[in-house]
Formats: structure tokens, sequence, C-alpha cells
């Protein structure tokens, strides 16, 4: 029973762990495209 | 340099090639976070000798290399006599800022194999070549041991080997004394007369202002300016900065 | 007016080797490299008759291995100084007598590599065939086209990577390891002799049929993509 | 496209509760293994869906290296067309093994070609390129989620954490192989990274059949001791599965579709940061 939940909660911190890296390279893209746009102003 | 017996004389012009011998459109370069290009387009005329000037990174290299057919265009096109350069390998020949030379072969080994490349096995076109810049073709020395003279001349000599109807240069005369120069440029004067395009990228400007046609300046990844031969107007193109390059 | 491609390997082949005569830059770290490999597996693994026969297989393979990569890392060295590699890339001569030259040059060169070991393992470990011995050479010959074919392939491809020389075992390793496989299990079979290496062979021999083919078949667009 | 996200997020949300409930509650509990079996319900619609994207990057990767000479397009899809009539062909003419019908040979023959040309009718050039980092890359999180949850099931079941099976060591060789496949990305200095990383699939997905059929009679040699297999599925177990492989599918293709267009800004971002560096005044000598 142990080894159940402990393969759904593997699962979903590997899935939440590759969405939060996809959510800091967004922040950390938009943050770029700011500044670029700021520069061609 | 008493007589160039080849490969200067050995084919006349070809009357097929007249009019614009290389044309690059909106020609775009990217590596990575840098541009090396950004939007060259140009038409370069058959027979005609072109010195390519401009600061460091203005994309003279990059331009020379996609012209070589060495790295492809991020976007654009290049056509030389209407095929890309990958086609017309067999006519152009390449030399860069580093030697392209083994350096532990002699000259002549050098040249044998990299006759054979081109489908030559002759070794008297390899002793010509090695002749017409002025060196001996018996030299028993690598040439790791030759002077940074002697070894841009092997390499120019690596370069024409192969009777290219157009010829990229890149620095040929970097770190060469003057005499040396003189007679590099002289044979390259001498090409070009025979019939053969030739695009030569330098710093030292000065040394073609006899020799070439037309002088290309180049910055930030654009061509600013096609002038004659002269560097009177450089210090107005030098002052054209970033944008205004049109 | 372009030569053929295995005229103009041949050139390069032996282009390569008189270059490497005259230098011999390589071979000789190279063979004290193996000398040392053979010495420390024997002093990790206690070379006792019975056990090291079953384990032998795998310990000569991953030994041969090692060396072949240190010597694969070396394969286009010589090309990048001054840019030569260059001069072929502009030339009209096809990409794959390069890539064949290298690969002869390669197994040329890891094979005496493992010539020289061989006899260590042998002496080291008091190793005997019990099976078909002579399949052992078609199982070192097979086996070591697998590791020099893919990894002249792969050192090509890591030319375009930052850190080259850990590049080049990344790509490899995983790509041979059903060839690494086949090697160790086919030499393990001769050596305990119990049951026939015959599959193994097959293995290997079609692993490097498919990969010489892919390898030919993508080995210019890998050269000209700078 | 922008306004159809947030609404297909709350659908696959939904849709992944209620797997989860079925997963949990709803599905019998199986007899020899107990409550563990229920990690089935994740561990293999994990697998399939890791299979599916490493497949759609291998034709994605076919495409782009395809894709830079027309000649080549042309060739490629004809070899596509000509493999989907093979396979049809030899799944109703052939010998099939015990169990398997010719239908779904053929379905899956012409699946997989019919995939094929919607990639190269919806990804164009680069793009395609785009589609293959990011298969790649959401491929390799879920085939890390079936290496991991694997020996979690195997543990209890077998009593032992690992085995040299065929598909376990598969997928293992995969997932090396993919890893290897986003370093060559990581650390390529090239322009032309797409190529290189593009012939490497081609040659992982060479590789594979190869693996699967050496590890095959490796482990033949060596029996294994691997229970069950064998026997009817129930139904309700079966329902269970496919509704959890639909809400995973939906997952993946959610997290595919942020990644893309995260690449593609990147891109782009890339792009603009690449000319205006150019524009920085500089000297001339």
């Amino acid at each position: 029973m142990n080894f159940l939940y402990a393969a759904y909660a593997v699962t979903w911190i590997i899935h939440i762990v590759y969405l939060g890296t996809l959510l800091r390279r967004y922040t950390r893209l938009r943050d770029e495209m700011k500044r670029l746009n700021k520069t061609e102003d | 340099m008493a007589a160039i017996p080849w490969p200067v004389t050995d084919q006349s012009p070809n009357p097929d090639i007249v009019g614009s011998a290389i044309t690059v459109s909106g020609l775009v370069k990217q590596f990575g976070r840098f541009a090396a290009l950004r939007g060259v387009t140009a038409e370069f005329a058959a027979g005609r000798f072109y010195a390519i000037l401009g600061g460091n990174g203005a994309g003279k290299t990059t331009l020379l290399r996609i012209l070589a057919g060495l790295i492809q265009p991020t976007r654009g096109s290049v056509s030389c006599f209407g095929k890309s350069p990958r086609e017309m390998c067999e006519e152009l020949g390449y030399m860069a800022h580093p030697s392209l030379l083994y350096d532990e072969m002699s000259g002549m080994e050098n040249l044998r194999y990299f006759a054979r490349l081109y489908g030559i096995s002759d070794a008297d076109r390899c002793q010509d070549a090695i002749r017409a810049v002025n060196l001996d073709p018996a030299l028993p020395r690598p040439v790791g041991q030759y002077s940074q003279g002697m070894r841009q001349r092997m390499s120019l000599a690596r370069a024409i080997l192969h009777g290219p109807r157009v010829l990229l240069l890149d620095e040929p005369f970097s770190n060469v004394d003057v005499a040396s120069a003189t007679e590099m440029t002289g044979l390259l004067g001498k090409m070009r007369d025979a019939g053969r395009t030739i695009f030569v990228v330098t710093h030292q400007a000065s040394l073609l202002e006899a020799v070439a046609d037309e002088f290309v300046w180049m910055e930030a990844g654009q061509i600013a300016r096609r002038s004659a031969p002269t560097l009177a107007g450089s210090i107005a193109a030098g002052s054209t900065k970033g944008r205004g390059a049109e | 007016m372009t030569p053929s491609t295995s005229s103009l390997a041949a050139v390069t082949l032996k282009k390569d080797l008189r270059l490497e005569w005259r230098s011999k830059d390589a071979i000789n770290a190279m063979l004290f490299f193996a000398l040392l490999v053979v010495v420390i597996f024997s002093f990790s693994f206690d070379p006792t008759a019975e056990e090291s026969r079953e384990i032998a297989g795998g310990l000569i393979w991953v030994a041969f291995l090692f060396a072949a990569v240190v010597a694969l890392n070396q394969t286009w060295a010589r090309e990048l100084r001054n840019d030569v590699l260059d001069a072929y890339r502009v030339s009209p001569a096809p990409p794959n007598s390069l890539f064949l030259a290298k690969v002869l040059g390669n197994f040329i060169f890891v094979s005496v590599l493992e010539l020289v070991m061989a006899p260590l393992f042998i002496v080291f470990y008091n190793l005997r065939a019990l099976g078909p011995s002579y399949q052992l050479l078609l199982v070192g010959a097979l086996g070591t086209w697998a590791l020099v074919v893919n990894g002249t392939f792969f050192a090509a491809m890591s030319l375009r990577t930052r850190s080259r020389e850990v590049m080049l075992p990344l790509l490899l390793f995983p790509i041979s390891i059903p060839a690494i496989l086949a090697m160790v299990q086919a030499t393990r079979n001769i050596l305990t002799g119990e049951a026939s290496a015959q599959f193994w062979i097959v293995l290997l021999g079609a692993y490097d049929v498919v990969f010489t083919i892919a390898c030919l078949l993508l080995f210019e667009t890998i050269l000209q993509a700078e | 496209m922008k306004r159809l996200f947030p609404i297909f997020a709350i659908l696959t949300a939904a849709l992944l509760s209620y797997a989860l409930y079925a997963a949990l509650v709803g599905a019998p509990t199986e007899q020899t293994m107990g409550e563990v079996q229920r990690i089935f319900y994740y561990h293999v619609p994990s697998a399939w869906t890791a299979f599916l994207l490493f497949a759609i990057n291998f034709l994605a990767s076919i495409q782009y290296l395809v894709g830079m000479n027309p000649k080549a397009t042309r060739v490629a899809n004809w070899i596509a067309g000509a493999i989907a009539v093979a396979t049809v062909l030899a799944a109703y003419l052939l010998p099939l093994p015990e169990g398997v019908r010719p239908s779904a040979v053929a379905t899956s023959g012409i699946a997989v070609v019919g995939l094929y040309f919607l990639i190269q009718r919806f990804f164009p050039e680069q793009k395609v390129d785009v589609l293959a980092v990011t298969t790649a890359e959401v491929g390799v999180v879920f085939c890390t989620i079936v290496l991991i949850t694997g020996p979690l099931w195997a543990r209890p079941v077998w009593g032992i954490w690992w085995t040299w099976d065929v598909r376990l060591t598969s997928t293992l060789v995969l997932w090396l192989i993919y890893v290897s496949y986003i370093m060559l990305r990581r650390f390529s200095s090239s322009s032309q990274t797409p190529v290189l990383a593009a012939a490497l699939a081609v040659f992982g997905a060479l590789d594979v059949p190869l693996v699967y059929f050496s590890i095959w009679i490796f482990r033949t040699q060596h029996p294994q001791p691997v229970v069950g297999g064998g026997g009817s599925i129930d139904p309700r177990m079966l329902h269970t599965l496919l509704i959890n492989w639909l809400a995973f599918m939906c997952f993946a293709i959610l997290v595919c579709w942020s990644r893309y267009r995260l690449e593609v800004l990147t891109r782009d971002a890339e792009e603009t940061a690449a000319l205006e560096a150019m524009l920085e005044p500089r000297s001339l000598p």
C-alpha cells in the first residue's frame, strides 16, 4: 500500500517539478522580452 | 616573380560567365544570441576583384564562409553562377585565416593530397601552383616550420591549385611582410585579368588600392557601402553608425 | 572529375597513417594507457581461474571500450588543427571517403591496442578458451568495427559541441549497448564453452551492417552542419 | 487557439481527477498482487505516452532531415506510402503470431504513416524541429516516471527492485538515448544543432529494435523471477486503464503545448536579441 502511494506521489512530484521549470523559463523569457522591447524604443 | 605560367594563363575567361558571378539576397546568419549577418543583398560581377573591408565582427568572414558553402545562412540565398556554392565547389578556391595545411607534411606533400580531393593526381600542377606563389616545390621542410609569410603563400597555392573561377581569401596578408604581400596582390591581379573573380577579406585595405576593382565596406552585418578602390572616403564610412546602413 | 570514394579513402588513410607515423602523437600514450587499464583491472578483480572466465568477457570489452574512446577522441584532432577540415569541406571530394578513411584508421589503431592488451589479459587472468577460439577473432573484428564506426561518427558530431571529449562517450555508450552486450556474451560463451556464440555473432554483424549504412547516409549532413 | 488552452486545461484536470478516482476506488482489487497493482494505472499509461512521444520525435527528426532537400522529401514520402501499403499487405498475407489480429497490424501501420504526413502538413521547416525538442523533453519526463514507478511495483510483487527484463531494460536504454539527445542539444555550439539532434534521434530509433531483440535473447538465457502475465483482464480494469491513458494523453498534450510555445517564443527572443546585439555601435579601424 505504501508503495502505491509512493508511486503516485513520485509521478506527480516529477510532473510538477517539470511544470515548475517550464514556468521559470517562461518568466525569465518574459523578462527578457520586456528588456528587448525597451531597448528597441 | 618572373613568369607565372599557371594558373593564370591556362584557361581563358569562359564566355558564359559574363554578368553577375555571385548573387546574394537577404542573407541572415544567426549564431545563437548573436547575428553575424543581418540582411546582405548584393551582386558581384564575374572577373572583378573585390576587397571586403570592415571592422571586427562586421560579418566579413561569415559572408565569405557562406559564399564558400561552409556554413548555411539562417535565411536568404546565395547563387554562384546560378547554382548553390556546394554545387559549384570545384570552381571555388577558399583560403582561410588558419593555413588549412597539415603542419607535419611538406608543402608538396600537402598539395599532392589536396589535389587528389579535386581529382588531380598530376604532380606538375602542384609544382606549378607552388611556383606561382614563388616558393620552391622541392623544399623538404614540413609546413609547421615555415615562416608565417611562406605558410600564407603555400595556403594560397592550395586555394588556386585546381584553377578555380572564384577565389575567396580571408586575411591573406596578415603577418606577411610587405614584399610578399605585394607579390601576392600582383598574382591576384593577374588572375583577375585572366577572368577570375576574386574576393579578399582584409584589414589592410591600403595593400589593395592599386589592384582591387571595388571596395565593399561591411558594418554591423550589412554591406554599408560599395566604393571605388580608394581609401579617401573611409573616414566617412567609419562614421556611418549602426542602423543607417541603407 | 570527382575521384571515386574508395580511392580517395585510400589516399586519406595513407595520409593519416603517415602523419601518425611521423608525429606518433597518440599511439605511445595510448599503448601506455591500455597497459594501465589492464593492470588496474587485474588489481580490481581478483583473477582466480574459474570466476574470471565468467566475467573476463565483460572485463576485456570494458577495458577495450575505454581505450577505444580515448583513441576515438583523437580522430578529428589533426583535422581541427589549422582548420584543415574546412579544406576538405570546400572540396568536391565525397565526405564518405573521409569517413571511411577515419573509420579504417581507427579500426587499425584500436586493433593494435587490443592486440597489445589481449595477451596481457590472457597472462594476468590465466585465460584459455574452452569453446572454439577462432570465433574470438571474428567477435573481436566485428565488435571493434561496431565501436569504431559509431565512435567515429559521434566524434564528428561532438566536434560541434562544447566539452567535446565528454560528449563522445555520452553519445556513443547508449547507442552501443546492444553491441556491447553481444560482444560480452559472445566472448563469455566462447571462453566458458557452455553455449554457442553464434547468435551473438550474427547480432553483432547485423548491428555493424545497420549502423555502417546509417553512418554513410548521414555523415555528409553531419560534416556540413557547422 | 489561445482561448482554447484554458478550456482544454480544465477538461484535462477533470479527466485526471475522474481517472484517479477510477484507479484508486473504481477498479476492483487484483487478487494476487493486491492494492499495489493499482500502480499499473499510472505506470502503463505513462509508458504508452512516453513511447508515443518518442515515436513522434523520431518521425519529426526524419522529417527535419529530409525536409532540407526537396528531392529527399519526395523520396521519403514515396517510401512512407510504400511502408503503409506493405504493412497492410503483410498483415493479411503473412502468418501472424498467435493473438495478433491482422486489422490491428494494418491500422497501426497506417496510423504511423498517417502521423508522418500529419507532421509534414502541420509542422513545416523549423517548426518540425520545435516539435522534436518538445516531444523529446516531455517524453523523457514520462519515461522517468515509468522507470521509477516500475521498481516501486516490482519490489512488493516480485521482491526485487529491478530485473533485466526486456521491457524494463529497453525502456531504460531508450531513456538513456533521449537523455543524451537533450544533452547534445544543450551542449551543441553549432548553428545547425537541429541537424545533429535529428541524426542522433534516427540512430536511437535504429538502436531500439536491436536492444529489444538482444535483451530478449539475453533474458531467455538467464531466467528471471518474473511472475504473472497471461490471462484475461477484467473489463472494469481495462476501462480504468483506458480512462487513465486518455487522461495522461491529454495531460501530455497540454504540457507539450506549453513547451512548444515556450520554445517558439525563446527562438523569437533569441533572434531579436541577436539582431539587437548587432546594432550596438562599433567602430571601424
